[in-house]
């Protein structure tokens, strides 16, 4: 049907969004099984980038911003970037009160390094009996 | 007379009296009905103007409740409770319900779409919705205030907003929340029709100053204001449901909330004030009959401050507890966001050499702004100096440098805007000299009122303080006084501008032989704006066709 | 009425500092303010609109000049950016061996403690020429312990101590406000600050009756609140000693390092598992939330810093350096 | 400046050339209506990532503070649930994206058929959520209403755990609830005929509102119910 507007829509077929959606499945049973294991702060990374990668999918797809017209992607690009604004600078406050403690503790003439080797202070945590939680 | 000869040229004799069109958007249709639930972009501005008009009083009634209690060093004119529940009404009413919308939403609303060559709107009925909204949100406040008020001041810091103030901080929480949404709405639909609604020929940079300034504007409502609407969620959960949020028994922060709450709150002080900034280029460029100086980075400039605006907030926190090193970096890119707005005075003070300035009303106003922005602004720069803040934060310093801007800049440039699109609105024409007499009235009170807070700051007075030492009595008396003479001030437009409707003159389509689409369709506009679609096709403000960067 | 001043004295070392940077810019706004000001009157009254239908050359748009204008003003805010970022660290920075004082802000009012146990409310005698240093907090909502003279500020959160420290100049009575809005009597809780010379200050301080010290005070809770049974002086408890680990890294059981500060010592006591130090995992300590008040815990944590022998600084005497106890008890409790 | 000229009283004549129904007279043609209600959307969208955004910037600094008690509360909840909730969501959301496929199309049977789906996915989505909600509150989990964690320690963590738990799930569930009774209206309009090639713009927008409350529960899930699965089941 020729419609005479500009705006001649390409309608994907129905095997593109059920792709998508197997996709999503996959991705989201992998971030339950890799969430079993314990990688420590690994973790939160892998959720994080799965999730994002999924969120990614949607928008992509879903939400048809692949033919989308850039400005209606930076809108979307928009709300993420002023998103991860706020996230960073509170979270540099209170990264900046924990690790770097305020002038107080700032350039006291203690060995504060937190990576030397505990200078056999403290046994590795592995002997101590195991850390049942 | 100046070496520069300026010739002579015989005036021709006055053209006859324009003549009021008989069909406008005022009497298309008419009825209560027809104004409650128009779509029409015209309409709404004037159901806003009314309500923040209405809301202007408000909190003008109880600053001036506030200004009679600092009279008296001790507290007698009222009891500290009332006091406290004065200030906090104060605020709310200027803030959310006056200054955030004061310029988007009357003369935002009334030039977006004819200055962008538009019949309406992007969305006419989300414009309604806005206006329902902002009224959703009146209706909370003004129960608040008839609940007892609240004194949590408009900042609402926890833990003394959700656990220790007694008061109607629920319903205050609702409306400024309402308020918002209304402001998010017309942001919304501000970016929309800039973007998409543009007439043929129209590109971004033959854009009219004042559609930039509410672009940059409607960045920061549509990014900002959702998070005070979930901050105030949450201090309202915190309240009415014991959801500990800032709650420091369950490991929370109430400097969180702080950081949460100006995240917004300081782009919120830019909401207030890019709009003056834009009225303020369009003002110049047409009393100076010259296109504004440096007009790319002026328009620039203003979209340059919308973005920086979000990562300045920290310099609210300077002594709460926020790490030192946090503050350095506010510190730093607070005062990176001062330079666009000093790009702004020094371009519109090279549109006015050897230009030809006229001193109708709303010029006065501007030079009033200029004056008082200009205050407005290096005191800003105390303050955002850190070893100056520690003395100085929380103290009447701090009330006096956001007055100059709120009230000083943001105020008197709406006034000139409204001065000088009055005959646009309405068709009528007010009487000039009273103009020119409330602009200085208002720039002498105003100074009055302020200019003895920042010797007050220094000195150490808090603010919102019910009772204060004696030592500080005289400096605020000056003030009362000054505040005093600043209503008379505001009074005066109000009485001529009403007296305008009824018994001014008609104003032709271009009283002040302006450039801008606005003054090329009649006044009042009919209600479609252009009967034709407008096509643009020479620079913005060519007053000197063919001059061009 | 009459005899207003127009600026407040300058009582402490920092005020003299504030006060010159605080000049540096009204000077340099004044020089703006000024600039604009006549520039604005000279271009109205020169460029008057004279003839209606004259119509003013445009303009050509100059690079430089935009670039000059922004930079400049931009050079002149990195200078008070960098002045004051000086000041602020070292108004935050306490010295070494300054006399340590105590507020606590309760809704309307402001408890001082001095080290020798002497409790003031809404007042503070110090000594003049001495570093204070003052650790702060409040049991209710957020105040702001404001000294203008001082040119001092902090706000005390509920939930943590925050610092500050002056160090007075100027023998005299200076006023003592509350800055961040917190209710009622916001504008109640003032007081004043007395600073009296060094020999008056001693005099003053006999002449009271002096309570036992905060130190003392701390022991009689450490004792009474059975810390004493398991914090043993030579580490036979079941929990670390706590003898010289005042301001001395604490290694921790998740491997990081945390000062033993004075929000370290307060957070073990009331969450004592929040930060467990390395080698005791059995969670023995009860948490004393709610059973000990914040003037109680301050009183402890000047009873641990007595333990703190000022010499033992250098060396990195970690708690923990004997072995471990062995954790008596397998597991926790769910 | 512009070189049209309006006379003062000209009766507006009618250029328009014939529009497709459901056109809205301020725009020129259908293709710059459905751009502008498209881009809306998206900046109502990147409005609502800021709304949501203060709820996940409060649980990631409180998450990076107390570590262990968020670790120990998420453990509390039922992953496989949320797992089969999750996948409850994505699959209405490949409901609503075949809806808008239909609604492009113009076969508004279609497009009955799947917004029915959506709803009917939607309501399952939240049928799950008041039973999880139901059993937080057998459990004393409930904060600010007698919370009961057993190890004193990590109480604090779990409580503010929960809060973040109740208030960003329930923010969800309210979109949710929100979009179901859109979907109801779609529903309607959907019989009523009313999409075909040039206009189905509406439809679309409800589409794009529903993919975003899902990417929004595409990150709950793991924040929130993964967080402590590491730790091992019971514990």
């Amino acid at each position: 049907m020729a419609s005479h507007s500009q705006h001649e829509h390409h309608v994907p077929s129905v095997a593109h969004y059920v792709g998508v959606f197997l996709a999503l499945m996959v991705l989201t049973a992998a971030t339950v099984g890799v969430a079993s294991m314990d990688l420590g702060r690994l973790n939160t990374i892998v959720a994080l980038s799965v999730a994002g990668f999924k969120a990614f999918l949607v928008m992509y797809i879903f939400m048809e911003l692949r033919h989308a017209p850039s400005l209606t992607r930076l809108a979307a690009l928009s709300g993420v970037v002023f998103l991860a604004i706020m996230l960073i600078m509170i979270g540099q406050d209170y990264g900046a009160r924990t690790v770097l403690h305020d002038p107080p503790n700032w350039g006291k003439t203690l060995p504060i390094d937190q990576n030397a080797p505990a200078a056999a202070a403290t046994p590795a945590p592995a002997a101590a009996p195991a850390p049942a939680h | 007379m100046s070496a520069t000869a300026i010739p002579r040229v015989h005036t021709p004799p006055p053209p006859d009296p324009p003549v009021r069109p008989a069909k406008h958007y005022i009497n298309a249709t008419s009825g209560l009905a027809s104004w409650l639930l128009t779509v029409d972009h015209k309409r709404i501005t004037i159901l806003y103007l009314i309500s923040i008009t209405i809301f202007f009083a408000i909190g003008g009634f109880f600053a001036m409740l506030v200004r009679l209690e600092l009279i008296t060093p001790q507290g007698d004119l009222m009891t500290a409770e009332t006091y406290n529940r004065s200030f906090s009404m104060h605020g709310i009413a200027m803030v959310f319900f006056f200054l955030i919308p004061s310029i988007p939403a009357t003369l935002g609303n009334f030039l977006v779409p004819i200055m962008c060559g538009a019949r309406d709107l992007a969305f006419p009925k989300i414009n309604l919705l806005s206006w329902y909204c902002f009224i959703v949100g009146a209706v909370f406040a003004l129960a608040t205030a008839f609940m007892g008020g609240v004194d949590t001041g408009w900042t609402f810091y926890t833990p003394y907003s959700s656990t220790y103030a007694n008061g109607a901080v629920l319903t205050a929480i609702l409306g400024a929340f309402f308020a918002g949404f209304s402001s998010i709405l017309t942001g919304l639909n501000f970016i929309v029709t800039i973007h998409k609604m543009r007439a043929p020929g129209l590109t971004w940079f033959r854009m009219p100053l004042f559609l930039w300034a509410m672009y940059a504007t409607s960045i920061i409502q549509i990014l900002g204001t959702p998070v005070v609407a979930i901050t105030l969620i949450l201090v309202g959960l915190e309240r009415g449901l014991g959801f500990g949020f800032f709650d420091p028994k369950l490991g929370g922060d109430p400097i969180l909330m702080q950081h949460l709450f100006w995240f917004y709150s300081h782009p919120a002080v830019y909401v207030m004030i890019l709009p003056p900034l834009g009225v303020m280029s369009e003002l110049t460029a047409a009393f100076c009959r010259r296109r504004v100086y440096g007009y790319h980075f002026v328009a620039l400039s203003s979209v340059a401050i919308a973005v920086i605006s979000f990562i300045v907030w920290g310099h609210h926190l300077f002594t709460s507890g926020q790490s030192v090193y946090a503050g350095m970096v506010f510190s730093v890119l607070t005062f990176l966001v001062g330079i666009p707005s000093a790009i702004k005075v020094f371009n519109w003070m090279a549109t006015m050499f050897k230009a030809s300035i006229s001193f109708e009303a709303p010029m006065i106003y501007a030079f009033g702004f200029i004056g008082l922005f200009t205050i407005g602004g290096v005191t800003g720069l105390f303050l955002a100096t850190l070893g100056l803040d520690i003395h100085m934060h929380d103290t009447y310093f701090v009330v006096a440098h956001f007055h100059y801007i709120m009230v000083g800049s943001a105020i008197f440039s709406y006034m000139g805007g409204l001065h000088y699109w009055w005959p646009k609105i309405t068709g009528k024409l007010y009487n000039d000299t009273l103009g020119c007499i409330s602009a200085v009235l208002i720039f002498l009170g105003f100074n009055a009122t302020f200019f003895p807070q920042f010797i007050l700051g220094y000195m150490g007075m808090p603010r919102r303080y019910h009772a204060y030492p004696a030592e500080f009595q005289f400096l605020n008396i000056c003030s009362s006084l000054g505040a005093t003479l600043l209503a008379v001030g505001y009074v005066l437009p109000a009485i001529y501008f009403t007296w305008s409707l009824f018994k001014g003159k008609d104003a032709g389509p271009n009283p002040f032989k302006a450039k801008g689409l606005e003054w090329e369709i009649p006044s009042p506009p009919p209600t479609e704006n252009f009967t034709k679609v407008p096509v643009v096709n020479s620079e913005p403000y060519d007053y000197a066709p063919g001059a061009g960067h | 009425m009459w005899n207003f001043p127009l600026f407040p004295d300058a009582a402490s070392s920092m005020a003299g500092q504030v006060d010159a940077l605080y000049f540096f810019l009204v000077a340099v706004s004044l020089f703006f303010t000024v600039l604009i000001f006549a520039g604005c009157g000279y271009f109205a009254i020169k460029f008057k609109r004279v003839d209606e239908n004259f119509i003013p050359a445009g303009q050509k748009d100059n690079m430089v000049l935009e670039v000059v204008w922004s930079v400049i003003p931009f050079f002149i805010t990195l200078v008070m950016f960098a002045w004051g970022a000086v000041i602020f660290f070292r108004v935050y920075t306490p010295p070494e061996g300054a006399m340590e004082m105590y507020a606590v802000g309760k809704q309307w009012m402001w408890k001082t403690q001095h080290p020798e146990g002497h409790r003031e409310i809404n007042e503070l005698h110090v000594p003049v020429g001495r570093d204070i240093k003052m650790t702060m907090t409040t049991e209710d909502v957020i105040h702001s312990f404001f000294i203008p003279a001082f040119r001092v500020k902090k706000d005390v959160v509920p939930g943590k101590y925050t610092t500050m420290w002056f160090k007075p100049t100027k023998v005299g009575k200076y006023h003592l406000f509350c800055a961040e809005y917190c209710g009622n009597q916001h504008s109640g809780m003032i007081g004043s600050v007395h600073v009296m010379e060094p020999a008056d200050y001693e005099a003053w301080l006999a002449g009271v009756n002096r309570g036992e010290t905060m130190a003392q005070a701390g022991e009689r809770l450490f004792t009474r609140l059975g810390c004493a049974s398991c914090h043993q002086e030579d580490n036979k408890g079941r929990c670390p000693t706590l003898k010289d680990i005042y301001s001395k890294p604490v290694p921790l059981q998740n491997g990081q390092r945390v000062i033993a500060d004075e929000s370290y010592l307060r957070e073990s006591i009331l969450k004592p598992q929040a930060k467990i130090v390395a080698g005791y995992q059995n969670q023995e300590m009860p948490t004393f939330q709610g059973q000990v008040s914040e003037d109680g815990l301050l009183q402890i944590v000047a009873y641990i810093k007595t333990l703190t022998k000022p010499d033992a600084v250098a060396a990195v005497a970690a708690p923990a350096a004997a072995a471990p106890k062995p954790a008596t008890k397998g597991g926790n409790k769910k | 400046m512009a070189t049209h000229a309006t006379t003062p009283n000209a009766h507006s004549d009618d250029h328009h050339h014939a529009h497709p129904p459901g056109f809205a007279h301020q725009f020129e043609d259908i293709g710059q209506q459905l751009d502008s209600t498209t881009l809306g959307m998206w900046v109502f969208l990147a409005q609502e990532i800021m709304f949501f955004g203060g709820l996940f910037c409060g649980y990631s600094i409180y998450r990076s503070l107390m570590p262990a008690g968020f670790e120990a509360a998420s453990n509390h909840l039922n992953v496989p649930l949320g797992f089969a909730n999750t996948v409850v969501l994505i699959a209405s959301s490949l409901t609503m994206a075949l809806a808008v496929r239909a609604a492009m199309l113009g076969d508004n049977k279609w497009v009955l058929r799947w917004l029915v789906g959506t709803l009917i996915l939607g309501c399952m989505f939240l049928g799950v959520k008041i039973i999880e909600y139901s059993d937080k509150f057998e459990h004393h989990l409930v904060p600010g209403y007698n919370f009961q964690w057993a190890n004193a320690a990590e109480a604090p963590g779990a409580q503010m755990f929960y809060v973040f738990y109740f208030t960003m799930t329930g923010m969800h569930a309210l979109h949710m609830v929100i979009g179901a009774g859109l979907l109801l209206y779609f529903i309607y309009k959907a019989s009523k005929n009313t999409y075909h090639p040039q206009y189905f713009g509406p439809i679309e927008n409800m589409g794009l509102y529903w993919h975003f409350v899902d990417i929004v529960w595409i990150f709950l899930f793991p924040l929130l119910y993964l967080l402590g699965y590491h730790l091992g089941k019971g514990h």
